[in-house]
């Protein structure tokens, strides 16, 4: 359980300083700094178990069906971690709470700090591959927010953005090599996995684990060629850089090499790539630290160039190489985190990070020379510092390596150049900063030389600590750091780990003769500093971030002209590929159909069918040909709709063909309406061969349709009709079984279909809200509309049609349960009629005359279906459960009421309010508008 | 005699709404097509009474009242359309 | 028979298409309508063509499968909601692009070619 | 009253709607209350049908007392408890968010809002085929009036295209069902299945060519690849509060291939046919849509593309065919919808704040409460791109690890790619909103009350549903284990003898009152 | 006929609405008569304010005399178009008269348009505004003056007997 | 029995009458030279032949199901009010749209097309194609 409360301290830890930072600073840092600390006892708490060679560990099932558990772990080598991530990162909390500018939000800063600190420990102590994962995105997440943190300057978010990217693609990478270690071992948790080298390296997968893992890993720890993104992390505020380039971030990925060393270590690939990698990025970015400018680019590039000499010797791989390993990964946080600190103060002191500008400081701020000089010697690997204990090591390690076969022999010469490298940049920084004078340009000449001196003591403090740390673990480091370091390479190699003596003086060898060679040779590399940047210079330097940009940049310039090329914003071409997708896949199932013609025997042909054919195809394809004139267009619509209802009329269905019949209707208002409001004859745009490729879509989609209808209509099926034949009066009380279908076997189709009509009308509604219309003033030839407004024969006969149209829809609405005839039908007749005395007397008139609100009619029709339906909860049946009775009463005589009638009262209303609120809304609209029209 | 008498009926009917189509597709102006769209209409009454007739049923009565109560409306939309331009005012 | 009206079916469907593609939104509308029809007669010609059957209790001696006929009626209802809609929706597509293209981006200019 | 507990979802919202719908005068505040009211309800009623359901049990409502295969059935399994649940949370949300004033713009915005949830939770809810498709168009047509709530230009142009794609798609689905009834002669989704399985020959081939039809039909719903286009520009041009409900919208496409492939066409040829399909076409839609994202210049379309990277993931994933597959991707199908929810209201929020700029990825004035939409910004951003410690990425995870073989080497790549894209775009997008703003004067507006609720309550889950993993991919497990086994279902709802030749005499049964 | 004015304004309509009611139901049954009688009087109340006032019929027996002149003329009419038709090869000779109206109200107008419509040869194709002439489409026309009057004498006249005085 | 043959002649009679007179109304559309002339032929004879069929369609069924059938007067009286108003409605629009006429007709209408419309034209014909923009630039000055 103490396991879990590290990281759940550090966590509420992130909490403090957003309520504390109204206290002032000083107290929100201090505050913070109480979880941290608490995590780092604890932490050390374990610490004798764990150095006696324990793993501690703690699991909490989380998501089983994963394989992700909460499981955590300390090991030796999470001991170290954890120790530099909280000790560390405590002192730069303090440290920052120095550094901020007055005016800068503090609160955020540090609770992002603290943010991180947990993704860190996390990935420290995860022991679960997929937990580890997870914190291992956390801080690329965690880093953005950090080292964007000043985001109005767009260095600091270019930065942020290429780290994200690049540690985020890494981290994917890393996701798909670790679900395949899963898969490998068949677990996720870390002890399984570590004891399964063997079953990983002999899984066919092992190289691509590698090569994710590994991608995974260096674009985390800016190992070439990924490393472009660090130098440019640097426009984080300091204590960013001090926490996440030197302890921590860039750490992850070599922590990640070294925890899954047992894992993925000990084979050929492994040691090749790791130590060629290593290599380069080591003399890379050493050159490159020796030719920068900026102070804390030069840090970076010497980070690169550090962590580039642990992936070497992780890839080396002998045991001492890993002790090696794990020892540098501990001097180089602390000396490099010193360094970061005191470049923080000189830039905080001096406001400026050029170190050509710089020079001849140690009379202003001697403390922070000291610093710099202590710090800066161990990263030469100056004895007696710690760095020089770590250098010594690699010297020997890679005398006696043989990774590279017959190469191997180089590498000892690189190794030697890269210390050389080393040593020279190391001694640049001090020298230049400190004792020479500074090189500058005239006009930097002109300004007020630079005044400084050291700062708070705060501020101090945690950087010389530090520095003070490196030297007296390189003085004493059997007893500071050995236990330590053995705990943590034990870790990383398994039980075979030589307990190590680590001391100063190894006697005269040759590592200590390389050292020599590489202080001196570094030491007359940098009096040649001058011209060796000037030979740089001479060779434009191709910066990997600019190709990364650029590159970044093309692929979005290239999606962007992809996506503009696929979305034109064409609906034809949308349809088109509906249309061409329909047409594929029907045709998937129409091709395994073996014959078209199924073995129900076709039916005789009659002239009326034909002239129904005739008729439908005329209307079609004359509606298809003339739809540049519109009107006609429609008419040829319109022969298609009556035709339709003959066809329902001849194929015995009543019903559909008075539907069809009086929807014929209104949509024709309709679409007149329409007409009025759309350019009539518009020009003909398309091309030919838009046409002729239109043609050959819908005549293939029509055939293909055509296809399925003749082979469904030749084919048998039982299908489910006999059951409502049977059932419609027994159980419906109604002989027309259609109405009965619609009002109870199938009522909550119907209840949705209404909803769909009242919809439409409150749509429609919504549309025509503030809408500004085109009117033309004359038809289509040109001439003026007619000053008869409402013709007075039209008014006459709409009135006379009036009451009988109702009556006739009474009639059909009351007969509709036993003969054609029903609710919907009626409404529509209803409407139409009334739509007529709006069409005969125009709007206000009948306005006047009825002032029902559609919307209200409509509304109520559907309320009373519902209602209908929900009555039959009373009764303990389910919704929409029908009721019916026959009924005697003296004069009348048998009649019979049925439930179903009041839900078809409830359709009645919802059609009769919902087609008038379409059409009347519509017609409303342009008499609003008329009147403008007729002044002129 | 019946069927046969029938039988010419529709067959007239039926070479009444063939004209009609053609003066439908030939024109040569608006109010032409609509007086033959109109025609078709109540040809088309024709048409189902007398299927009524020939298969001896009633059902399909309603079918022909709705025609002859609503067909001419849209008729009257189209030529308010082609008068005033908007139906509704 | 069965052959003619699939065939019918089928130049229904595709002048409805040929019309769904064109690039005003009047044509457009008139294909989905009249691709409605041939969707409508579609679904009712899966009950079988049958004369002489009206779905009516003791009018026809073999009645035909009503279900298809219900499911017209819904569908055809649903259809002419949707018309509604999309013609008004046409309508002030145009009131606010200023064209009747389907794109909106032809603008008036098209119309006076 | 529990027996009928299972109709509510769907009779709730419509009742509420036709209150609603009575003219009142717009923002009204008792409107608003019963809206957020309904919400609710449909929470509580959706919380008491999942735990219902969550035990495995099935249930099925008989409208009208009509039983199946003759009268229309609900059926409540796992997956459609789920699905309305979600629902119910993500309307929750929207309903929250569109009483800061949103529901001003236009008329009627609550009714149709409710009358949408209805389409939804009914096409969720029902298990006849029929009746499915008058849900869907019932929850477009609301969803083409809720699209257009406030008019502009941009909403009726991609209104339009949205509103005739669909109705072609409408005409498309019309006619499957006709292939499929004329082939089965039922429409009930389990009596289609017990009969498919009694059919051979050339049947199934028709089948077959239905059940792709409707298969295109519901790909279209969902914007798979070629039929993707119309939604970046739909989804990004309607009302905040819309835009984050349309998000479900996709999801009932997925939902409606899941049903019908998992309990009609589970061994016909078709199934196969439509594995490949979505296979194929999903993986595309993720490659294409990742590149949109990529491509995006403004917040909201981007927001539509990550919509669209979730859909292919989670139709290919579908197509992965096994249950560990379909685990997942209903494990991350909650997260996606709401998060890809809320990010569409903090899209608004964004915009509200930067005057002129709206969403679009250019500098512009310094927002007002920049720490507050930052924090909502980042959180969704995170939990979207499938980053951890959110529930995207476990999601993410368990369909990775449900790709097995070959499908692995199209599947994985593609999804971490897509992932990548997100990153890049999101990053990009956060960077350019709440980091490179012009000096001067804060835009002004601030976040209401009302809003922040639902962006909050959106995002909440999206820790909650890391949270509750375990349980819920539990539930997701079982739910998979539930689609396919779908003969249970056939069983349950027809007893134990369910061949196909006996099912015309099982209608006599029962009895109507 | 004044108190049952509010329940019947025009009993005329009701009666018509009452004999259509029975001729759809097919039967005369009580219920049937019940109903029909209900709605006979129902909608008109529900219709009655569309309705212009309308002049009342004063003399029935002349109206029903009208009407069998009209049907006798319908099929005469017929009968010569059909010939007219079907001999192609006699040319028509059309022309336009302005038929100067007397009647006024428009109940009258239309009935009068309506009637010239279905009868001998000519279409009423417009009504000026103010109402006072008719515009008649003759298809084959002798003598125009010999037209107006009879159209006036055989329609007109006792139309305007039946109804405006 | 000779009842029924007489009703059957009357009947058939009827039938072939009707089709005869609808057959005429439609021909004279086909026929006759312009629209003012076409019209004459649906507004009488269609309607006329559509009664007939009417009236043989009741007697046939009051006859054979010995009940009265008259419900065909129902469509009769809805014709015979809609025919002439959409004859007239359409010679209206004739008129209004300016239609042409056979020269040898008789009589002149101008007067009465001033009346409906007022001015003869709204713009050149080619610009009237497209009234919207027509009437936009009529505006401006």
């Amino acid at each position: 359980m103490a396991l879990l409360w590290i990281p759940l301290l550090t966590l509420f830890g992130a909490l403090v300083p957003v309520f504390t930072t109204r206290h002032g600073r000083r107290a929100c840092t201090l505050a913070t700094l109480v979880a941290p600390l608490l995590a780092l006892g604890l932490v050390l708490a374990q610490a004798p178990a764990v150095l006696d060679g324990e793993v501690i560990t703690f699991t909490l099932p989380w998501m089983p069906l994963l394989g992700l558990d909460l499981a955590l772990r300390i090991d030796g080598l999470t001991l170290l971690f954890a120790l530099l991530i909280l000790g560390i990162g405590s002192l730069i909390l303090y440290y920052a709470g120095h550094y901020l500018a007055a005016d800068e939000d503090d609160g955020r800063f540090l609770a992002y700090m603290m943010l991180f600190m947990t993704a860190m420990i996390g990935i420290a102590m995860a022991d679960n591959l997929l937990l580890l994962w997870l914190f291992w995105e956390l801080t690329s997440i965690t880093s953005f927010l950090l080292i964007g943190f000043w985001g109005h300057r767009s260095d600091a978010r270019r930065g942020a953005r290429m780290a994200l990217v690049v540690t985020g693609a890494g981290g994917l990478a890393l996701l798909a090599g670790l679900l395949l270690i899963g898969e490998a071992v068949g677990s996720f948790a870390m002890g399984e996995v570590l004891a399964a080298g063997d079953a990983i390296r002999a899984s066919s997968h092992y190289p691509l684990i590698l090569a994710l893992v590994l991608f995974g890993a260096f674009t985390k720890s800016a190992q070439f060629p990924f490393h472009f993104w660090l130098p440019h992390a640097m426009a984080a505020p300091t204590p960013v850089s001090a926490f996440l380039h030197s302890a921590t971030m860039v750490k992850a990925g070599v922590f990640l090499m070294a925890r899954l060393t047992p894992a993925l270590g000990d084979s050929q690939l492994w040691a090749i790539s790791l130590s060629l990698v290593g290599l380069a990025t080591m003399l890379y970015a050493a050159w490159f630290a020796l030719l920068e400018r900026d102070l804390k680019g030069i840090l970076a590039f010497s980070t690169v160039s550090h962590l580039g000499l642990i992936t070497l010797l992780l890839g080396l791989g002998s045991p001492l190489a890993i002790v090696a390993a794990v020892f540098h990964i501990f001097n180089h946080a602390t000396f490099k985190a010193a360094l970061f600190m005191s470049v923080g103060i000189i830039d905080h002191e001096t406001g400026t990070r050029d170190i050509d500008r710089l020079g001849a400081l140690w009379s202003m701020m001697p403390i922070t020379g000291t610093m710099v000089i202590l710090a800066g010697s161990a990263m030469a690997g100056f004895p007696p510092f710690n760095g020089f204990l770590s250098k010594e090591m690699l010297f020997e390690q890679s005398l006696v390596n043989n990774v590279l076969g017959a190469l191997s022999a180089l590498i000892p010469l690189l190794v030697m150049l890269a210390a050389t490298l080393s040593v020279a940049y190391s001694l640049r920084l001090i020298w230049s900063l400190f004792f020479a004078a500074p090189k500058l340009t005239r006009e930097q000449k002109a300004q007020p030389p630079l005044k400084a001196h050291d700062p708070a003591r705060g501020m101090l403090a945690p950087g010389l600590f530090l520095a003070a740390m490196s030297l007296a673990v390189g003085l004493f480091p059997m007893t500071l750091a050995a236990p330590l370091v053995n705990a943590a390479s034990l870790a990383v190699q398994g039980d075979t780990s030589p307990l190590l003596a680590l001391s100063l003086w190894h006697g005269l060898n040759l590592p200590l003769a390389m050292s020599l060679v590489a202080v001196i040779a570094g030491g007359l590399v940098l009096r040649q500093q001058r011209r060796l940047a000037d030979i740089a210079a001479l060779f434009p330097a191709r910066d990997a971030s600019r190709v990364f940009e650029a590159a970044v940049l093309r692929v979005i310039k290239a999606a962007l002209w992809l996506t503009m090329r696929l979305e034109n914003g064409s609906l034809q071409r949308y349809q088109a590929l509906l249309v061409l997708t329909a047409l594929a896949m029907v045709g998937v199932g129409l091709a395994n159909l073996e014959t078209l013609t199924g073995e129900r025997g076709l039916q005789p042909l009659d002239g009326m069918l034909v002239l129904g054919a005739a008729l439908m195809t005329f209307g079609a394809i004359g509606s298809a040909l003339s739809h540049r004139w519109r009107l006609v267009s429609l008419l040829m619509l319109s022969v298609v709709g009556l035709t339709v209802s003959l066809t329902f009329v001849r194929f015995s269905a009543p019903d559909l063909a008075m539907t069809q019949l009086s929807v014929e209707v209104v949509t024709m208002i309709l679409l007149i309406l329409a007409l009025f409001f759309l350019p009539q004859r518009p020009p003909l745009l398309v091309s030919r061969r838009r046409i002729l490729r239109d043609l050959v879509l819908a005549t293939a989609l029509g055939g293909v349709v055509a296809m399925l209808n003749y082979a469904l209509l030749t084919r048998e099926t039982i299908s489910i009709a006999d059951y409502f034949l049977r059932e419609s009066v027994p159980g419906g009380g109604g002989t027309n079984v259609v109405n009965v279908i619609l009002v109870d076997f199938r009522g909550f189709d119907t209840l949705g279909e209404i909803t769909v009509l009242t919809l439409a009308g409150l749509a429609t509604f919504k549309l025509l809200n503030r809408m500004k219309l085109f009117m033309p003033a004359g038809n289509l030839e040109g001439i003026r509309w007619s000053r008869h407004r409402y013709p007075m024969i039209l008014a006459v006969v709409a009135q006379i049609l009036l009451p009988l149209a109702l009556l006739v829809s009474v009639y059909i609405f009351l007969r509709g349960h036993n003969q054609p005839g029903g609710g919907f039908i009626a409404g529509l007749i209803t409407a139409v009629a009334l739509i007529l005395q709006y069409m005969a007397r125009g709007h206000d008139w009948t306005r006047e005359r009825l002032p029902l609100s559609y919307p209200v009619v409509a509304v109520s029709g559907l309320a009373i279906a519902v209602a209908t339906g929900l009555a039959s909860w009373l009764f303990g049946y389910p919704f929409l459960t029908s009721a019916f009775g026959h009924f005697h009463l003296p004069l009348i005589g048998e009649f019979e009421l049925a439930s179903a009638m009041l839900f078809d009262l409830g359709v009645y209303l919802a059609v009769v309010g919902a087609t008038l609120m379409i059409l009347i809304n519509l017609g409303r609209v342009t008499t609003l508008h008329r009147p403008r029209l007729e002044e002129r | 005699m019946l069927d046969t008498a029938l039988m010419i009926s529709l067959a007239l009917i039926v070479l009444a709404l063939a004209m009609n189509v053609y003066r439908l597709a030939i024109g040569p102006d608006i109010p032409d097509r609509l007086l033959a769209l109109d025609t078709m209409y109540v040809n088309s009454i024709a048409l189902i009474v007398l299927l009524g007739l020939w298969l001896n049923t009633k059902t399909y009565f309603e079918a022909a009242i709705l025609i002859a109560m609503l067909g001419f409306v849209s008729t009257m939309a189209i030529c308010r359309y082609l008068l005033r331009g908007d139906i509704i005012e | 028979m069965e052959a003619l009206f699939s065939l019918v079916i089928g130049v229904l469907t595709a002048s409805g298409i040929y019309l769904l593609l064109r690039g005003r939104t009047f044509p457009v509308i008139v294909g989905l309508a009249l691709l409605s029809y041939a969707v409508n007669l579609f679904l009712f010609s899966t009950g079988g063509l049958n004369t002489h059957a009206a779905a009516v209790i003791g009018d026809s001696i073999t009645p035909a499968d009503p279900l298809p006929q219900a499911l017209v009626l819904t569908a055809i209802v649903i259809g002419f909601a949707m018309t509604a809609f999309v013609v008004i929706l046409a309508i002030r597509a145009r009131s606010e692009l200023g064209s009747d293209h389907v794109d909106g981006q032809q603008g008036e200019a098209g119309d006076s070619r | 009253m529990s027996q009928h507990l299972m109709i509510l979802p769907i009779l709730v919202p419509l009742i509420g709607a036709l209150v609603l719908l009575l003219p009142t005068r717009a923002g009204d505040p008792a409107q608003r209350r019963l809206s957020v009211g309904l919400c609710v309800a449909q929470l509580l009623v959706g919380g008491w049908l999942f735990a219902q359901a969550a035990g495995g049990e099935l249930i099925f409502y008989a409208l009208g007392n009509w039983q199946a295969p003759f009268g229309i059935v609900l059926m409540l399994d796992r997956l459609s408890a789920l699905m309305l649940l979600l629902t119910a949370v993500l309307a929750l949300g929207c309903v929250m968010f569109a009483c800061a004033g949103d529901d001003t713009r236009g008329s009627h915005f609550h009714g149709l809002f409710q009358l949408q949830l209805v389409g939804l939770n009914g096409a969720f809810l029902t298990g006849d085929l029929f009746n499915l498709f008058v849900f869907f168009e019932i929850l477009l047509l609301a969803s083409y009036a809720l699209l257009m709530h406030g008019g502009g230009k941009e909403r009726v142009g991609a209104g339009l295209h949205y509103v005739i794609l669909n109705l072609a798609g409408s005409a498309l689905f019309l006619v499957a069902l006709g292939v499929l009834y004329g082939a089965t002669g039922t429409l009930n989704m389990a009596d289609m299945a017990r009969r498919l399985g009694a059919m051979t020959g050339d049947q199934t081939a028709l089948v077959t060519a239905g059940a792709l039809l409707l298969v295109v039909v519901f790909s279209l719903k969902a914007a798979l690849l070629p039929l993707y286009f119309w939604l970046p520009r739909t989804y990004s041009a309607a009302p905040a509060p819309v835009a984050a409900l349309f998000a479900i919208m996709t999801k009932v496409g997925l939902y409606a291939i899941l049903r019908v492939q998992s309990l009609i066409f589970v061994d016909t040829p078709a199934a196969e046919a439509i594995t490949t399909w979505l296979w194929w076409s999903g993986l595309a839609t993720i490659a294409l849509a990742g590149i949109g994202v990529l491509a995006a210049r403004d917040l909201r379309p981007l927001i539509a593309y990550l919509v669209l990277v979730s859909v292919g993931t989670l139709l290919a994933g579908k197509s992965l065919g096994s249950t560990e597959a379909v685990t997942a991707l209903l494990y991350y199908l909650p997260h996606t919808t709401l998060v890809c929810g809320a990010l569409y209201l903090i899209a608004e929020l964004i915009g509200q704040q930067r005057g002129k700029a709206g969403t679009r990825l250019v500098r512009a004035r310094r927002l007002h409460q920049r720490q507050l939409l930052g924090g909502l910004f980042l959180v969704s951003a995170v939990a979207v791109a499938g980053l951890p410690p959110l529930a995207g990425a476990l999601g993410k995870l368990l369909m990775m690890q449900a790709a097995e073989g070959v499908a692995r080497l199209w599947f994985w790549p593609l999804l971490l790619l897509a992932g990548l894209c997100a990153l890049i775009a999101l990053s990009r997008a956060g960077s350019v909103f709440f980091w490179a703003s012009y000096k001067g004067e804060v835009a002004a507006g601030r976040v209401s009350r009302a809003q922040l609720a639902g962006v909050l309550w959106l995002l909440a889950t999206a820790p909650l549903l890391v949270g509750f993993s375990g349980p819920l991919s539990s539930y997701t497990l079982a739910t998979a284990e539930q689609l396919a086994d779908p003969a249970t279902k056939i069983t349950r709802l027809f007893g134990e003898e369910a061949m196909p030749a006996t099912s015309l005499a099982l209608g006599r049964e029962e009895e109507t009152p | 006929m004044k108190p049952l004015g509010r329940f019947l304004p025009t009993p005329t309509l009701s009666l018509v609405l009452l004999v259509v009611w029975l001729l759809m139901a097919r039967s005369v049954a009580p219920g049937q008569l019940l109903l029909g009688a209900f709605l006979a009087v129902g909608i008109p109340l529900l219709t009655r304010r569309f309705w212009d006032p309308l002049p009342p019929v004063r003399h029935p027996i002349k109206l029903a005399w009208f009407v069998l002149v009209v049907l006798y003329d319908i099929v005469k009419a017929n009968l010569q178009v059909s010939l007219l038709i079907l001999t192609p090869r006699r040319e028509p000779h059309p022309g336009f008269v302005e038929y100067p109206l007397e009647v006024k109200e428009p109940l009258t107008i239309t009935l009068l348009a309506n009637t010239i419509t279905m009868t001998p040869g000519t279409v009423s194709t417009n009504i000026r505004l103010d109402r006072s002439s008719l515009l008649i489409h003759v298809l084959d026309m002798r003598e125009e003056q010999a037209l107006v009057q009879e159209i006036r004498e055989r329609y007109e006249r006792p139309l305007k007997e039946i109804f405006e005085c | 029995m000779t009842f029924y043959v007489i009703a059957e002649g009357v009947i058939a009679f009827l039938l072939v009458a009707g089709g005869i007179f609808a057959f005429t109304g439609s021909l004279g559309m086909l026929q006759f030279k312009d629209f003012f002339m076409r019209l004459h032929g649906p507004t009488k004879g269609t309607t006329l032949g559509i009664g007939c069929v009417l009236i043989a369609s009741m007697l046939y069924f009051t006859i054979t199901q010995r009940e009265l059938h008259v419900q065909e007067l129902l469509i009769t009286l809805f014709l015979f009010i809609t025919a002439p108003v959409t004859g007239h409605m359409l010679a209206k629009t004739g008129l209004h749209m300016h239609l042409r006429f056979l020269t040898s007709t008789r009589g002149s209408v101008p007067e009465f097309r001033d009346e409906d419309v007022g001015q003869s034209r709204v713009a050149r014909p080619a610009k009237a194609r497209h009234p919207w923009r027509s009437r936009q630039r009529r505006r401006r000055p």
